[in-house]
């Protein structure tokens, strides 16, 4: 399984928080992104494909390139507004 | 040359006279004390604002943080660094982060806590949330913290 | 904008804690403080030192100090200054120096920070006098400190 | 009357803190310093002479060519070292 999670401005748009998913035939994080949005709403496409969407893998920034396995957390956030 | 780093992600207020004090406590090789203190504004981008929700991604907040400490070390003579972020909702005139960077000379302090804060403020997984007359919304990253942020290539 | 600015100079000891406040006290627009503190250390220039006798010039120290200020009030966006600078015996760990600057965005306060310490290290009339194991000795004055001064050029 | 005020290694060294001079004929702080080192032993011009002397009239750092006149105050003293 993969745990994919979302936060601030994203998780708000998308109106959910958390989800999982079999590891299936996904390779990479474009491959699971993929996935997301044919699975749910058109409002998903244009969310998680914005320009400045962070995605970390395992809470280190990445980006869709990067490999995912069973196990692995993929996080999708907006530009971070801390300190 | 020991750097402790101490990071602390919580909803808890902090003391500043505390924690500069802890940075130079019985370190007697430590000339310099650096404090970055930030407070939550009661006006932003033109909006009064009367409350902040700071979100975070707690499995991910503190290791973002450390790892930004420890570049600092790793680049600088330093003798201690302590961060502190909170989140939750706080109000206006709250502090909401603190950086405290203990070395032997003033340079190493200052640039070392310049650069944790350009990082922390582009890097760590924090997010703010104002409660205007307008209603709620996320307030948007700043092109001048990426450019802070260039300086250190 | 208003930026109120005081001078210390005395023998007292100070708390950062308290200071912090008072630059942030009922402003609601400080989005950030810079501080920094400066500390006897048990060694320099390879020598213990057990206590440190600081000389100024009385008529002139507080002076001198706040035109520093000033100069920084007029280069940036401040909203508040506080410089507290100690005379006479002070032991290795004590604080001698404390510069806390209050700005909207933390860019200006980091500046007018270290533009104030780089000021005060090669203007203000402050002379250390060391005693270590070989007996007294004045603190020679360091090239360095003239090097961070001509940045602000 | 000029005061005239010595500090740290230079007060040490001249061992004296303060003096005053009747203006008479002094039109700058260098004519000042010539009738110092005239009136008192050879290690006055050591010290008054040496090139990192900082001079200031009336708590105002200036060098030896300011023009003083009856009731300024001139300081001589090393680099200083605060902070």
């Amino acid at each position: 399984m993969i745990n994919i999670v979302f936060f601030a401005r994203i998780r708000e748009q998308l109106g959910v928080g958390q989800l999982t998913s079999p590891i299936n035939q996904l390779k990479t994080v474009a491959d699971l992104r993929r996935q997301l949005i044919e699975e749910h709403e058109a409002s998903w496409s244009e969310v998680l494909m914005a320009q400045n969407v962070v995605i970390a893998v395992n809470q280190v920034v990445s980006d869709e390139t990067a490999e995912i396995s069973s196990g692995d957390e993929v996080a999708f956030y907006p530009p971070v507004t801390g300190g | 040359m020991d750097c402790p780093i101490s990071v602390k992600v919580c909803e808890d207020d902090f003391d500043v006279g505390h924690e500069t004090a802890v940075l130079q406590h019985a370190k007697p090789d430590v000339g310099a004390v650096v404090n970055f203190v930030g407070y939550v504004r009661n006006i932003n981008d033109g909006e009064t604002v009367s409350a902040l929700e700071l979100e975070h991604y707690p499995a991910m907040t503190e290791k973002s943080i450390s790892d930004i400490a420890i570049q600092a070390r790793e680049k600088w003579d330093l003798l201690g660094i302590q961060i502190i972020h909170r989140v939750g909702r706080l109000a206006p005139e709250d502090q909401i982060v603190y950086v405290g960077v203990a070395s032997k000379h003033r340079l190493e302090a200052f640039t070392a806590c310049e650069f944790i804060m350009d990082y922390l403020k582009t890097q760590a997984p924090f997010w703010k949330k104002e409660s205007t007359p307008n209603g709620d919304r996320w307030v948007d990253a700043r092109e001048k913290d990426n450019t802070a942020l260039a300086r250190w290539d």
